[in-house]
């Protein structure tokens, strides 16, 4: 049931994008085509989950045990910011055309506070265990692809629209996300 | 401009100096700060207590008491206050899940004999502008120097005595609870708060 | 100093060293080879993604430019010469420098010379017009003036003039990308030499249509009378098709054709006034020899400019 | 002077012309998550001022020294450095702005303006331009926390810096204070901004 | 001839159904509805119906003349929809100024942000609803009471709507069956005289418009359907389990604005899918929502959230939703 | 309930006024101006010269290349000049200009032929003698039928299919040729089932001419192997996909032809001309061309040379009405506007359209509601309103995606679209640029 609570609330409730206000950089900026979009939610969803782990187990086994609780931050971001740029690196290689569609995104996953923000927020879960860590990046990064692919599809459609000069490109696209986040408003209370 | 190569010795090399840089210069406003933040964190509690309890000479933090109860998951804290070795109040936690966005945590503060003094909203996540007038004085006002016993925690609606907060009927039954929840723990242990300073 | 600095100097400095042993292992592991010459000449380019060039952008221009080995054939027209020579620099190899050009309106059929017969309903977009029929007027080679060409133009160089429904093209503006000439489903836009004051002289016309019925057409039309050819000193003019073409490497801006012309289809710009001529020969006629001289004066003058 | 007047635009683009927050769209989860009241936008645009300005300062001097591999996990220890400086003096000197924050401190280190400044700038710049730089940007960052937190507030709660200038009973915008109104007010804010800004320019 | 000819492409003849008069269809269709709100909240319901069609006109047309200077195009009929079901969706005693506040939202926010009609991705009415919903809670659900054959409601007496009570009720551990003493009979509800926005009233007069709406092939059956039967189902599916923690579906498809919502928001050609199954996953994405919340969430309607977020998935659900390619699979084989 | 093509498609107002009018033979024009391209593909080349005398039936410009096909002279009489005229399309084509000798008495005969049943050519004499006689789609589509018969060996075909819809509004030229040659037709159907060795061929009629329904039911004999298919009335159904789906059952494939599932289709004008060339070596220099609009003294059906100016047809129906404004070669919902009346009738001109002020203007496009209508009624299971959108966007990699070649024109979405958006105008100009970029590409 906990599971679930997280799943839901994740997703629609608190979603992270519309109502946590985590990961707008990428959110704003990788949505401009569905096909990228799905592309990036997978690249944080891979890089959020194994971040979400390295630093529980280096928070729970490490930090805490040497009272170096303060330290929290840089550590993490240390270590997400090395796993990033190995992720890049390999993406390189292994697979340029979607390195090439993530183009200059990838590095920014890096200072995606989505994924800093769920490996923080994980500690403080409720009766936290590594599996519940787990399970919350996972829930939270379908959370952060659902609002990226939703927006992305928008964004798509409205490029056919004829939007008000001075309403184009960021304005509408934060307008949109407004109303998205407005909508989202339904689930209070879900969880 | 002279760029370090990439070389495996350099990488190790700058990383290694601009940790310990960063390290002991943490450490350090670590050391000077970390005073400052505990004490704040117990000044803040105390605080809180004060507000709600009638003045003590105790240290409540420390006299904590933690109780096992039917009503929550985790004991419940109960914060006794003594003056001059006489039992005269003590604040309790009271929650409920069932605000309108979930849980509501308040610290109650009550006479030997059950008058609530005060209450402190600890936790809350309602509505902004709604539920969080809850921490209205204009809605606390209402509960203050009343016994539960004798004044019914439910609002009107509910053939209660509190008036609930306009728009936010749910919050204002669930704080209705919360404050029932501590009241009932309260009286259930109050013969042990007494007696234990004796 | 107490441990808790010591611990965390110690945790920082293992993580950083182990951070920096791993993203080396990677780094050999995967190299990929991007030759920096590429973001070199790109930063050189003028990175208005234009496609004057050919290319679709200037990322990939660039590309091409670096990967091939005689860029004689690769041109800039926005950057022109200058960029040019930067990029050959960069990549020490030669270029050909190319007279600048700038594009100009092969046509003068505005609304008052050449009759509406028709009316055409549907998207005013010159291409969509000009697939469903050869356009308002009688003449199927002018001006379909729905502005596509404006529309084209990323430098601000073009405008629709709303008196005329021409466009205009604004010479200053004008980095002769090319784009208009591409747009325009006529072809009636042409680039053409450009020269320091930016004279010109060229057929205004396209109309390959017998004399009359262009006559007919529009009153400024080509009517192929050939005058202009006889009277060019310099064999730069050719017919084709009752169709006049002024060579602007032959062309040496005399203005002899541009007097015979009998429609006034070939347009000259920017040249100083002829106006003086006429009206000092009308009022003035006792002081003639003065005159005379004056004149001979302007003449040599404008020779001079051309 | 040449050099003068290049130093004066370090600092002035920041605010205006090249506004992290309405023309570059930098930093962007802590300007919706932290503005529901001008206070808060305030303190959030003042701490990461304070840590852009530091960590600019750092990264200029430090910048040759540095193989470009391991460039961004140095910047981001460089700067992960200040942002906790930052947290630990606001939990021990102003815990109250430090709970309403939350998370967003932490978050500061991701801040993609800071580490964009430090990439962009910083790395490839001396250390006074670097400073005028951080402060001009960090001056933006701050008016446009600020002005956000403030519309928010203005509309959500009838209050200017905790200010209440409404009735307590009063109808107020609740939206705005909520997640949709930061997005909304953004939004409208860079509408605004578009226009004034082409108008002065 | 007189006149030059004319040129144009194919085809040379037109139908003769154009956009205007499919939202005039929609007007008349909500004639019997308002007809309903007149007869039981009086002229609190004129009132807000009017200020609302005027507030959208006037703003459709300061909007679009002095801010964005392109042409006017309040006569198409589509502000004056998004008028009156704005109006449908609030309370018939909400003050003035809010409605004026919802109505600049719906048009300038919703709809002219975006370019305009048709380019809107939400619903502007329903934007404008829940833009004041969330900001303005107390006054948006205070719901004078059906006053019966009364034509003014000059102490509006405030109540609760049917899921509202039912909400509260079980929130508090009351079973249905003690809530239901206090309900509105399945036929009042459905004649319109239970408490509620203005529009939501009857469901008799809802479903005469949505017929008309059918008959003139304004609207399609999928979505309207389909919303009702997935709510209808799923309702069912929690009543049947336990009856005395869930209201009947019957409830739940006659009370609130289930069919209002079905019938001519969800509907809106703008904001739904364009093809057949699009409508009905659309539709699905609508009821399944609109129960979860109605069931589990804080708000005891949700159906206007429910629009709203589907309304959103409209883009994806084209894409992905497209119709059969005409010879992309081949069927038959050669003989 | 009658067959048709289950998806799409619409049905306009019929305005089959000309439905009773017998088919009446113009009088031979003073000067004809054959274009030299009246076929899809390459234009023929010109084989006279300027003063040179030609017989009826000559050949004056042969096929320039596989799809191509040759041009005879309609007319006895003298080629004045070779010139451009503006055909059609809207633009000066180049044209032979034949001044009919007025003494020629071939110009004049009116030899009704017997009807001749018996085939005596073999296949390949017949597909030769096909191509000789530049038979072309009469439907409108004008395709060389050479091309369209040569069918590569090893290829399975079983059905031939015989357009009789006409499912265009107004026009009534093959309803009127299959009232009055039914029997021609039948032969012409037998000779090439001859041809292409097929035993099976259905003629599709819709149902709103129920007379030539049951004429064909009487005339074609059990043994033929001829069926009659009633179609419901539904626009476009005249469309090859669209009519083999509606009689077969079969859906050709994507970007591809008839003959992929077995068929092949044929206009019954095509028929008609066929029968013609095989058993009397007569070449296509005439057709039935309907002269049509609401506004119109004499609307009728017409036999009419190529070549014909359209101003000595419009002479003959009682010219010009009050008002017109707009002239339309062919229906109304595929035909071309023409500019003037000087445009010559070709082998593809199947009407003439005057349309009249209340009906030639165009609304006012406004903004699209996303109604959906234009894809309800796309034939084809195409968006439309996203296909135009594209192109005028100018993403034409997606629109190609979305599949807009395989528009096939037929303007239903324009018809149906309320807020009168000109839907076609921008997919067939995508479809223009995607070709050329599909060119480039190979």
């Amino acid at each position: 049931m906990d599971y679930i609570i997280i799943l839901i609330a994740a997703v629609f409730v608190n979603n992270i994008v519309l109502s946590q206000f985590l990961g707008i950089c990428p959110f704003l900026g990788v949505s401009s085509k569905v096909s990228t979009s799905v592309g990036m939610s997978g690249a944080v969803m891979f890089v959020m989950t194994i971040a979400t782990i390295t630093t529980y187990l280096l928070h729970q086994y490490i930090l805490v045990p040497a009272g170096l609780d303060y330290l929290r931050t840089i550590t993490f971001i240390l270590v997400i910011a090395a796993l990033v740029q190995m992720v890049e690196i390999i993406l390189k290689k292994v697979s340029p055309p979607l390195y090439q569609a993530l183009g200059v995104f990838l590095p920014l996953i890096t200072t995606n506070c989505a994924v800093l923000g769920v490996a923080i927020l994980a500690l403080g879960l409720e009766g936290g265990s590594l599996m519940k860590a787990v399970f919350f990046a996972v829930s939270n990064s379908i959370g952060f692809g659902l609002a990226l692919i939703v927006f992305a599809s928008i964004r798509e459609s409205l490029e056919l629209a004829d939007i008000p000069e001075g309403m184009k490109g960021v304005p509408i696209n934060l307008l949109v996300a407004g109303l998205l986040s407005l909508a989202f408003l339904g689930f209070t209370g879900l969880v | 401009m002279s760029k370090k190569k990439d070389t495996f010795i350099n990488m190790v090399l700058s990383l290694f100096v601009i940790t310990i840089i960063s390290g002991f210069s943490l450490g350090y406003v670590n050391e000077l700060t970390i005073g400052p933040i505990e004490k704040g964190k117990i000044e803040r509690k105390v605080n809180a207590l004060k507000l709600v309890l009638p003045t003590f000479d105790n240290n409540p933090i420390e006299d904590v008491q933690l109780i096992k109860s039917s009503l929550v998951q985790d004991s419940v804290e109960v914060f006794p206050a003594y003056e001059n070795s006489k039992f005269v109040g003590a604040a309790i936690i009271g929650s409920t899940e069932k605000g309108f966005s979930g849980l509501i945590k308040l610290i109650v503060g009550f006479s030997p004999e059950g008058t609530i003094k005060n209450i402190v909203v600890l936790e809350q996540k309602e509505t902004p502008g709604l539920g969080t007038k809850m921490k209205d004085e204009k809605f606390l006002a209402q509960f203050r120097e009343k016994n539960p016993s004798a004044f019914n925690l439910k609002v009107t609606k509910d053939g209660g005595e509190v008036d609930a907060l306009t728009g936010a009927t749910i919050t204002s039954r669930a704080f209705g609870e919360a404050v029932q929840m501590a009241y009932d723990e309260f009286m259930k242990n109050n013969g042990l708060l007494i007696e234990l300073k004796n | 100093m107490t441990d808790s600095v010591l611990y965390s100097v110690l945790l920082l400095v293992s993580l950083g060293v182990i951070a920096a042993l791993v993203l080396y292992v990677v780094s050999k592991k995967f190299y990929v080879y991007e030759n920096p010459l590429i973001a070199e000449v790109d930063e050189v380019l003028p990175g208005a993604n234009c496609a004057g060039c050919g290319s679709p952008g200037c990322k990939s221009f660039a590309e091409r430019l670096v990967n091939t080995d005689d860029i004689s054939e690769l041109f800039c027209p926005v950057g022109g010469n200058d960029v040019m020579k930067q990029v050959a620099a960069i990549l020490g190899k030669e270029v050909v420098e190319r007279d600048p050009t700038v594009a100009v309106l092969r046509c003068q059929g505005s609304c008052d010379v050449r009759p509406k017969t028709t009316e055409y309903q549907g998207p005013r977009t010159c291409a969509i017009s000009a697939m469903v029929y050869s356009g308002e007027t009688d003449c199927q080679y002018g001006c379909l003036g729905d502005g596509d060409c404006v529309k084209v133009c990323k430098f601000d160089a073009m405008y629709m003039d709303e008196k005329t429904g021409l466009p205009v093209i604004i010479t200053d503006n004008c980095t002769s990308c090319g784009a208009c000439v591409e747009e325009c489903p006529r072809d009636i836009i042409e680039m053409r030499p450009r020269n320091k004051r930016d004279l010109k002289v060229f057929v205004g016309c396209l109309n390959e249509d017998k004399g009359g019925i262009a006559k007919k057409s529009c009153s400024v039309a080509c009517i192929g009378c050939a005058k202009c050819e006889d009277v060019c000193p310099k064999d730069a003019i050719a017919m084709l098709n009752n169709l006049a073409y002024i060579d602007p490497v032959l062309c040496t801006l005399c203005r002899k054709c541009v007097d015979v012309c009998p429609t006034h289809s070939i347009i000259e710009t920017n040249f100083p006034p002829k106006k003086v001529k006429k009206v000092v020969e009308k009022k003035v006629e006792v002081k003639v020899a003065v005159i005379k001289e004056h004149i001979v004066a302007e003449s040599k003058k404008s020779k001079t400019d051309a | 002077m040449a050099e003068k007047v290049n130093q004066t635009q370090n600092f002035l683009k920041g605010i205006i012309k090249e506004n992290p927050v309405f023309v570059m769209l930098l930093g962007m989860c802590p300007t919706l998550g932290v503005t529901s009241s001008a206070f808060n936008g305030l303190g959030m645009g003042i701490a990461t001022m304070f840590v852009l300005l530091m960590s600019n300062i750092v990264v200029s001097l430090v910048k040759s020294q540095i193989p470009s591999k391991v460039r961004i996990p140095a910047f981001i220890i460089i700067i992960a450095s200040f942002v906790t400086i930052v947290e630990m003096v606001l939990e021990a000197f102003i815990p109250f702005l430090y709970e309403q924050l939350g998370i967003f401190i932490p978050l500061i280190v991701v801040n993609c303006l800071i580490l964009g400044r430090a990439e962009a700038f910083a790395s490839k710049n001396n250390i006074l331009a670097s400073i005028l730089d951080a402060l001009g940007m960090g001056l933006g960052f701050v008016v446009a926390l600020t002005i956000l937190g403030a519309t928010r507030e203005i509309l959500g709660s009838g209050s200017i810096f905790e200010f209440k200038f409404v009735s307590e009973d009063a109808n107020t915008f609740i939206l705005f204070i909520l997640p949709p109104g930061a997005f909304i007010a953004l939004a409208y804010l860079t509408v605004l901004f578009n226009k004034i800004s082409i108008k002065t320019t | 001839m007189s006149q030059p000819i004319i040129i144009s492409a194919s085809p040379h003849v037109h139908s003769d159904r154009t956009s205007k008069k499919l939202m005039y269809d929609v007007v008349i269709a909500l004639i019997p509805a308002f007809l309903v709100s007149l007869y039981v909240f009086g002229i609190g319901a004129f009132i807000v119906t009017a200020v609302a069609v005027i507030s959208c006109l006037l703003f459709e047309y300061l909007i679009q003349k002095f801010l964005m200077k392109t042409t006017v195009t309040i006569g198409d009929g589509s502000a004056l929809i998004t008028g009156i079901l704005l109006a449908f969706n609030l309370p018939s005693g909400l003050p003035i100024w809010m409605i004026i506040v919802g109505s600049l939202v719906a048009i300038g926010v919703a709809k002219l942000s975006f370019g305009g009609i048709g380019f809107n991705i939400f619903n502007p009415a329903l934007v404008g609803r829940v833009f004041l919903l969330v900001s303005f809670p107390v006054q948006m659900t205070m719901w004078p009471t059906a006053v019966e054959n009364n034509a003014t409601i000059a102490d509006a007496v405030t109540g609760a709507t049917t899921l509202g009570m039912i909400k509260e009720g079980l929130m508090f551990g009351d079973t249905m069956t003690t809530i239901s003493a206090n309900l509105p009979s399945n036929l009042e509800m459905f004649l319109g005289l239970s408490g509620g926005s203005i529009g939501e009233m009857s469901g008799l007069a809802l479903l005469l418009g949505g017929i008309y709406l059918l008959i003139r092939k304004v609207i399609t059956w999928h979505i309207p359907v389909t919303i009702l039967v997935t709510m209808a189902v799923m309702t069912g599916i929690f009543w049947v389990i336990n009856p005395e923690s869930y209201a009947s579906p019957l409830i739940h498809v006659l009370s609130g604005g289930a069919l209002l919502g079905a019938f001519y928001m969800a509907t809106d050609l703008v904001t739904s899918p364009m093809t057949k199954k699009g409508m009905i996953i659309f539709a699905i994405g609508i009821a399944v929502i609109t129960v979860v919340i109605r069931l589990f969430g804080a708000y005891p309607e949700g159906i206007s959230f429910a629009i709203l977020i589907m309304n959103a998935f409209v883009p994806l659900i084209n894409t992905y939703f497209k119709p059969r390619r005409f010879g992309s699979k081949i069927k038959s084989k050669i003989v | 309930m009658l067959k048709t093509f289950p998806k799409g498609g619409i049905h306009p107002p019929e305005n089959k006024i000309t439905s009773s009018k017998g088919i009446k033979r113009m009088a031979v024009p003073k000067v004809v101006n054959v274009p030299i391209a009246q076929h899809i593909g390459i234009p023929a080349e010109i084989i006279v010269d300027r003063k040179e005398k030609v017989e009826i039936g000559q050949v004056i410009a042969k096929s320039g290349g596989f799809v191509s096909s040759n041009i005879h002279s309609p007319v006895a009489g003298t080629v004045t000049k070779l010139d451009l005229i503006i055909d059609s399309s809207g633009y000066k084509k180049q044209c032979i200009v034949i001044r009919t000798d007025a003494k020629d008495p071939s110009n004049f005969e009116e030899i009704e032929e017997p009807l001749k049943i018996d085939i005596e050519l073999e296949p390949k004499e017949i597909l030769q003698r096909i191509a000789d006689a530049g038979i072309v789609g009469l439907g409108g589509a004008t395709f060389p039928s050479q091309v369209k018969l040569n069918v590569r060996e090893g290829t399975t075909l079983d059905y031939l299919i015989i357009n009789g819809v006409e499912c265009e509004p107004y026009l009534t030229a093959d309803h009127r040729l299959m009232l009055e040659k039914a029997e021609e037709i039948v032969v012409g159907i037998k000779i090439l089932m001859k041809a292409l060795h097929l035993k099976k061929a259905v003629i599709g009629i819709e149902n709103n001419k129920k007379d030539a329904i049951t004429l064909f039911k009487k005339v074609i004999n059990k043994g033929d192997g001829i069926q009659v298919a009633a179609l419901q009335v539904k626009y476009p159904q005249g469309g090859e996909k669209q009519l083999v789906r509606a009689i077969l059952g079969r859906e050709v494939p994507k970007n591809g032809l008839p003959l992929d599932v077995g068929v092949i289709v044929h206009n019954v004008g095509t028929i008609f001309a066929i029968y013609q060339a095989i058993q009397f070596n007569k070449p296509l220099i005439e057709r039935v061309v309907t002269v049509t609009g609401k506004k119109l003294e004499n609307p009728s059906n017409f036999w009419v040379k190529i070549g014909t100016p359209i101003k000595d047809l419009i002479a003959e129906v009682g010219g010009l009405p009050e008002g017109t404004r707009k002239l339309v070669n062919g229906g109304p919902m595929m035909g071309k506007a023409i500019k003037n009346t000087d445009v010559p009738v070709t082998k593809g001109t199947s009407g003439i359209l005057v349309i009249a002020e209340e009906e030639a203007s165009r609304g006012e496009a406004k903004n699209c509601i996303r109604c959906g209508e234009c894809v309800y009624v796309c034939p084809m299971g195409l968006e439309p309103h996203l296909l135009m959108n594209l192109s005028e966007k100018g993403m034409y990699e997606k629109a190609r995606a979305e599949d807009i070649m395989t528009c096939i024109e037929c303007g239903s979405c324009s018809y149906v679209c309320p807020s009168h958006r000109p839907l076609l105008d921008y997919i067939r100009f995508g479809k223009n640029i995607v070709k050329k970029l599909e060119n480039s590409k190979n």
